[in-house]
């Protein structure tokens, strides 16, 4: 990583390409709070690579001006391991959508996580298939009306970021397209050395309009959204509420704010983190950093594996060709 | 010699030298592999030129004894350019009943059996399928047959080094070793420094080999036998003076990928997952760190290659291998690769099919695959190795044409290629012609865009790595506008980059050398045309056809697509062309669609390469049928 | 009529009738498609015959104004027999400057074009790359213009019913159809009473669109316009008597996988991933579960074939579905599906390529992919349908197919064929022989094995359901012996069993009819010859030709593979062959290798369908090169 | 599911295929207690599918005398799912390798999972690639060396079960190829309805032998096992050591068998699940039945749905190709 800083504007971020969402769409959101986050990151976008799949989402590394691939369907994680391992000093974000991650592309979200790639996985969770209008997607709900389910889906929806949890994901964390604090969300992301993967709730006004109302409407923001803080206590609600571990059911309760059993946000603890993620009805939707547990990274290990074992050895290429038990013909061969 | 630059002149090919073959046959815990691979080794050093075929059943370890389980390595060698392995074995080494099974059938009527007798009891005769003994029922009458107990005769031997009786027998191996050695009167030398070497941290075991090899060897000095069981020597082949050494394909096509890195002055990415019989070439490029090579074993063979296309969009060359059901899976990569012409190599070590079909046998049949299997006009250059030594040239080939086209490329070679071994002269790199790799990084004039999809006179785009200052640009699998890269559908913009990636690859052939002819006449009444690892079978078919006064011409195709500029007109000047391959037809439907010749298929689909014999008869059946 | 069974005669062809090419284009927002598909329908009974072509963009939702937002939607009808969607509109329907941007060179010369000059404003002519406003700067001289304030005219007509602005101009487009029904003298009833139908929830949306559908009918009947603009009456089409309606291609494919299945007497299971333009055949098929069908969404087009293909093997018809890059994926599944011989329908609509490509338009560039696009010696039928309603029949065929022999299938359609609509005539599914299937359920003879390879005469292994008692047994991709289906890798076996099936599939040819001529005599000068859904252009053309006196045939090939037992020497009854595709030459390839004739290519890589013009510039070329 | 018991024996659950593993290979302990098991389920030969995909352990169906389908690599999952849709009726059993299932097959695996099809998944968890000759796998630990890992690993692993937790799996269990205990937990897979996950520790004697020695070996395998049985007590080490949870730092410790604290298990608490089965260094193994949580099957929906939609409505296959607008042309066409 190059650890330099280098002076840009949000502006200096939008490529001279016409943004192709429909109107309304989380997606522009998402795209500004990128925008404006790059310049605090302090790199520079020559150096800076984002790599996406297909979907609505994956038309992202277009609106940048930075280089960008846009790939195919699911695979933009296995090809920014290949960019990262080829060029680790480059800056990689991965863009990616419910469908192109965890449908098709679940494979490659669990290795590139399990193996702990340096990069920034930005899932923009929509609950549905965008860009082929509007069919069902694995983290669509139970009973969700689409084309390809026109009487409701019935197979049970996964949640991104406790399959990244499983997966040996270091890094979970989750923002919503709208909300003013993504950009921190997106600063700790790249803040971490690994797989950072973020999840953001991104409604999709054509085909899943407010999907995510219960939680992001302003009326309810407060009593649906806990904001976690490394070293701060779990609280919601303005403070009012808090949450504790009911030691008789070893499971997370809400309790007052004030009452002294709330517990206290530790990222790297894993066990918690599970139940954070999947906090059942009447809970609040855990946001912000969910957990954090740096890992060597797998670019880091190989480039330091590759460095050992060519250590005190030089690329002979004649040396190579003539390894192993060799003899010499001397004679002429037959006069022919 | 089974080299990629030495062919034989007509005159060599009529005047036939003296070659032996030989299989050594056992269990597949029995150890003939190895076996194999030292007594290859030794025939090297004695100066023969040789060719072996492998043959393993495809079960990790099957159970003991039976006929599944077998596994075999046959060499053929001789003082005159060796080109196959041999159709029929003048020796068969039967380490068991169910070996001796398996494979007296193939011997040569009048060839030599020899049987360790210590193996045929009731049990192992029958897990073999054997009613009685062969050995004694006069049952094997065709054939010479001598046999002794082996495994007695190794447990006496190694008895000084204490081993217990599973381990004391498996120096079996060694004990038939020696006993080869002797008859072809072979040193013994580097055998025991090998041994010496690889049980360097257990000396009692490199002692009880060395043993069981010695004893072996005097077995056959000392002991009377019948006739047949005689010393032979067979003198050195011809061979161009230089340095040898022997080369198994798959090492020879790691070898000549890590040239053809180093010409162009790229790191090597190669991404892989295992399967049979690529997984060598993965483990081969593992241990050579030192040449800038980064191996990623992948979750899959998507994974594999799309890792490798980025890792060629980052700037180094990507490189993915597999074998065909493999390579089934990267097709929708390729054609990102094809859309954002980015170079990429893929190899595909070509195996028994169709599905998991027959993972260790050999066959050319991804042809198809390789030309035409992909959605969408989307033509990639392919090249076939035609032997194990070849392998390194055509490694080499394909790095240049994936970076100088800026294209993806498949290499074919298949699993006789793969595990054959053959003698090799080392070549001298200082004569292979570098191809060093530019990348674009001359940033746009003020006003002026990036233009990642401008073209040179080849109609080959610039490479831009990401990091370089000032020409930060997007690429995808979208049709997009020449110049700019930028996304467009418009039908004139589609039409035209249809046909520019198409003429792109067709321009390939102006920087590929005009197809030769083998051997044989140009013009002649008969071609036999061959690519991929027929070489060797066509070849000796043909010089043994020329040496009965036949017109026929041998052409073995390197370039399948596209093919040289000169392949119509040649072809056109013979009477017939006839095409062997290890498929039902596949190179044919290339030739006639191209060049509207009526070539005529000779299949093989048995998981075996062509016996000289099969290719002979064909020529025979041609010429008779055709004057 | 443009259905699979009614071909012209020559007769016919050479007795133009009066046709119409009308195109309505605007924002893809603009409500375009669904303005088309009502015009489609009014046109249809009308008794005219038609053929439609949608051209949408890739966006959801292109930004407003832009030219890549531009969505348009031609409709050719008339008097006469109608296989294209048309060269040159007659009239161009343009809802902004971005539309008549993007659509006015297409436009015949002298052609009309009716402009919504409201939406000409600054803002909106700088989107679409206009200095000056086309309207009144002459530029569009070459054509007649009216233009009249569309969308003022809406607001007015809609605003008794208090509806938004935005809302409000919603309305344009019934406003517009309006004015194209009082155009071709049509009954606004249908249309009318599918408002009402659609707005059912909504009584005041209802009430508003119908007003502005009248008030754009009264526009037209009431003002007095230049001449250009007047009233037109197309006769009806002569047609076969009975029921009629129209169809798209994804439809007729749906109804006719169903019926394929009610004919075989077999639960269908259909697996597919969404991929455009194949996923309206999932969308159809998901609400049609009374006919036994399980519908099921994969996580990917691998786990939708894989699912397919396990349905089979329990004894459902596994199909599945998909789009080149899709396909691609299931190619080595599909190797599977060979191997353990299971009947499995893939379909796939083809699109432009390679890669992502044009996802939204039309190609034909998966010919090589479907009948060569595998590894190993891998042969699977292939059937083209060559329009909307052709599908239906093709579906059916595929599913006789699939299962009277065990085999995996591709169907072949197109993004075109998806998307366009043409009256059908209802079929009598009486009419439709019905070919059940019979598992195989009786359980071997005491001592005797199971026998899931046993073949009958047509080389087919029987189906055995799991679940059924005394006929346990397993199967899986490794090459088998016959009969038992045991694991089996010998050189022999797999000679065999590869040698079967392909003969099995090559078998094939012995059930499907001979191929026929289309109009045309056989033996002709110039055959044009073609599959899928260049059918509609060729047709045209070749009787054009005929017209003009041309010794010219038009043959359309259902069966790419195997191709009907009288092929080879049909084609050879012609001087020349022509073949036009949307491709680089893909079917030319199979052609010239199968029958070893000079067949020549008419490439077209536009996106676009040919234009028939094309083709008759061609078959001109060719009768003038070759006489 | 037909609830009929049939009356077996485990011979009859051999089929007459010689089974070809290596000699010692953990796969036969396996392949001994499934068909030692199948007798107790009371299910029949004939309404029984083992589904494999490809690797030494995919050869298992050949050895079982009931239905089979050896498929290709990674695909079992999917495969199976078409098998069990098409025909419920069936017992459907997907057998797996760590390859299989985790590295090709991964997406399959979660998708599967997350559907909750009714059916058993054994994955055999050598930590290694048998079939093609000992390359490392996805569930090898860092530092293996291997032939394509010449120098080591130096990815991270992933940890199945936390993988299938992760992926929403409602059942999760472990056992080791020549434990007693086996049969027992292959039953409680059998037993529960929906996607039953089972992880088997199985000795490759040949690439990666004794890599779980630490916690098999005779003399370690009380101090290292825990076999853990709802609402029983979470005890190790015969009874001497518990499991408890820090209420302090919120995870799992050790403590004397006899602490009052020593937690009882509930398969049913998806947070703890996630402690137990990923416990540090020092901690013992969890096996059997981790977590256990039912939920409506996937096929179960699907053909409830299909019936539901159905209702009412008759195939009438003339009636549904005439829908729609329709006319009817009734005079003659031109007489041509
Ligand atoms: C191999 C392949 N299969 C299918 C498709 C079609 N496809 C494109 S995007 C997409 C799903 C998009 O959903 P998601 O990832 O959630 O992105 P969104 O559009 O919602 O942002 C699908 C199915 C494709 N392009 N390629
Ligand atoms: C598409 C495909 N890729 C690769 C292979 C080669 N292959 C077969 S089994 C296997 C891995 C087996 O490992 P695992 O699943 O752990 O099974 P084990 O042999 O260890 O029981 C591989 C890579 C294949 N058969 N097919
Ligand atoms: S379809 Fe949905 S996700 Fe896609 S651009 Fe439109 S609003 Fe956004
Ligand atoms: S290689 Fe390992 S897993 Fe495979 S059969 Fe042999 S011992 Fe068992
Ligand atoms: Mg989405
Ligand atoms: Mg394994």
């Amino acid at each position: 990583m190059n650890e330099m800083t280098t002076l840009t504007t949000a502006k200096d971020w939008a490529s001279d390409q016409e943004v192709r969402w429909c109107p309304g769409c989380g997606d522009y959101a998402v795209l500004k709070a990128v925008q404006r986050t790059m310049p605090d990151l302090g790199v520079a976008r020559e150096k800076t690579v984002f790599v996406s799949g297909i979907g609505c989402s994956s038309r992202f590394p277009y609106y940048m001006s930075s280089y960008g691939f846009h790939t195919i369907h699911g695979r933009a994680a296995a090809i920014a391991t290949g960019v990262k391992l080829a060029n680790p000093e480059l800056d990689v974000w991965i863009i990616t959508g419910d469908g192109d991650a965890l449908s098709i592309g679940g494979n490659h979200t669990m290795h590139v996580l399990r193996r702990n790639l340096n990069c920034q996985i930005l899932l923009f969770n929509n609950e549905i298939y965008g860009l082929t209008k509007g069919q069902y997607s694995p983290t669509s709900r139970v009973g969700t009306r689409s084309p390809s389910t026109p009487f409701g889906s019935v197979d049970r929806p996964v949640t991104p970021c406790m399959f990244a949890l499983g997966s040996g994901a270091r890094f979970i964390a989750r923002g919503i397209d709208v909300h003013k604090n993504l950009p921190d969300v997106l600063k700790a992301a790249h803040a971490h050395k690994g797989a950072s993967f973020v999840e953001i709730y991104q409604n999709c006004v054509v085909y899943n309009d407010d999907v995510f109302a219960s939680f992001t409407q302003r009326d309810v923001a407060s009593e649906k959204q806990l904001w976690l803080k490394a070293g701060e206590k779990m609280l919601f609600a303005a403070g009012t509420k808090g949450l504790a571990l009911d030691a008789q059911r070893l499971c997370l309760k809400v309790v007052a704010g004030d009452d002294p059993s709330v517990i206290t946000h530790d990222p790297r603890n894993k066990g918690i983190a599970a139940m954070l993620i999947e906090m059942p009805e009447g809970f609040p939707v855990a946001l912000g950093v969910i957990y954090e547990d740096p890992a060597p990274t797998f670019e880091s290990a190989v480039i330091e594996q590759n460095k050992a074992a060519a250590a005190g050895k030089s690329p002979d290429l004649q040396g190579l060709v003539s390894k192993g038990q060799t003899w010499m013909v001397e004679k002429e061969p037959h006069q022919l | 010699m089974a080299t990629a630059t030495h062919l034989l002149t007509e005159k060599e090919a009529t005047s036939p030298g003296e070659a032996v073959v030989v299989r050594f046959a056992g269990d597949s815990g029995d150890g003939m592999q190895l076996t194999g691979g030292q007594f290859t080794l030794s025939t090297a050093l004695a100066g023969n030129d040789l060719a072996t075929f492998p043959d393993f059943p495809a079960e990790i370890r099957a159970p003991q004894g039976t006929t599944f389980g077998v596994s075999a390595f046959q060499i053929n060698f001789g003082s005159t350019a060796v080109e196959t392995a041999g159709d029929e074995p003048d020796v068969l080494i039967a380490m068991n009943p169910a070996a001796l099974k398996v494979n007296a059938e193939a011997l040569r009527e009048g060839g030599l059996i020899i049987a360790d007798e210590g193996e045929f009891t009731a049990r192992n005769l029958a897990k073999a399928g054997y009613e009685q003994n062969p050995l004694e029922d006069g049952s094997l009458g065709r054939w010479q047959l001598v046999h002794f107990n082996i495994s007695q005769l190794t447990l006496d031997a190694v008895k000084p080094f204490g081993l217990g009786n599973k381990e004391a027998l498996r120096c079996k191996n060694m004990w038939t070793l020696g006993l080869a050695l002797w008859m072809f009167d072979r040193d013994r030398q580097p055998i025991i420094d090998w041994l010496k070497q690889k049980f360097a941290k257990a000396p009692e075991l490199a002692e009880a080999n060395i043993a069981a090899l010695n004893a072996g060897h005097a077995y056959g000095e000392t002991v009377e036998m019948g006739a047949p069981f005689k010393q032979h020597h067979i003198a050195a082949a011809p061979a161009e003076p230089g340095l040898y050494r022997t080369v198994t394909g798959a090492e020879a096509l790691a070898l000549g990928l890590v040239a053809g890195c180093q010409l162009a002055d790229l790191p090597m990415f190669f991404g892989s997952y295992p399967i049979t019989p690529a997984s060598p070439l993965l483990h081969h490029l593992a241990r050579l760190k030192e040449f800038g090579i980064t191996t990623f074993q992948a979750e899959d063979e998507i994974a594999a290659i799309c890792a490798a296309i980025g890792a060629s969009y980052a700037g180094q060359l990507g490189i993915t291998s597999s074998s065909g059901p493999g390579v089934a899976l990267k097709t929708e990569a390729i054609g990102l690769a094809i859309m954002t012409e980015l170079p990429l190599v893929v190899v595909n070590s070509q195996r028994g099919g169709p599905s998991t079909g027959l993972p260790t046998k050999t066959e050319q049949s991804d042809l198809y695959q390789a030309v035409y299997g992909r959605n969408a006009d989307a033509p990639v250059p392919v090249i076939a190795a035609r032997s194990p030594a070849d392998a390194f040239d055509c490694a080499i080939e394909a790095c240049r044409i994936a970076t100088r086209y800026m294209t993806p490329l498949m290499l074919l070679t298949d699993g006789y290629i793969a595990n054959a071994a053959e003698p090799w002269r080392v070549p001298d790199m200082s004569n292979y012609q570098s191809f060093p790799v530019r990348y674009f990084s001359t940033p746009p004039a003020e006003g002026e865009g990036v233009m990642p999809y401008a073209r040179n006179e080849e109609l080959v785009r610039p490479w831009i790595k990401p990091g370089t200052p000032g020409l930060e640009h997007r690429i995808g699998g979208i049709e997009k506008a020449p110049g700019t890269g930028n996304i467009d559908y418009s039908p004139a913009v589609h039409q035209k980059m249809t046909d520019t990636r198409w003429m792109k690859v067709a321009g390939i052939a102006q920087s590929i050398p005009d197809q030769e002819v083998c051997v044989g006449r140009q013009g002649a009444k008969l071609a036999v045309v061959g690519w991929g690892s027929t070489f060797g079978p066509i070849h000796q078919a043909v010089r043994r056809a020329l040496a009965k006064g036949q017109d026929v011409a041998h052409v073995h195709v390197r370039h399948i697509w596209p093919m040289p500029k000169n392949m119509g007109a040649l072809l056109r000047s013979f009477d017939h062309v006839l095409v062997p391959e290890m498929n039902m037809g596949q190179f044919k439907t290339v030739l006639r669609d191209q060049f509207l010749i009526d070539a005529k298929s000779l299949t093989k689909v048995s998981g075996h390469p062509f016996r000289i014999a099969e290719i002979e008869a064909a020529i025979d059946a041609t010429l008779r049928s055709g004057t």
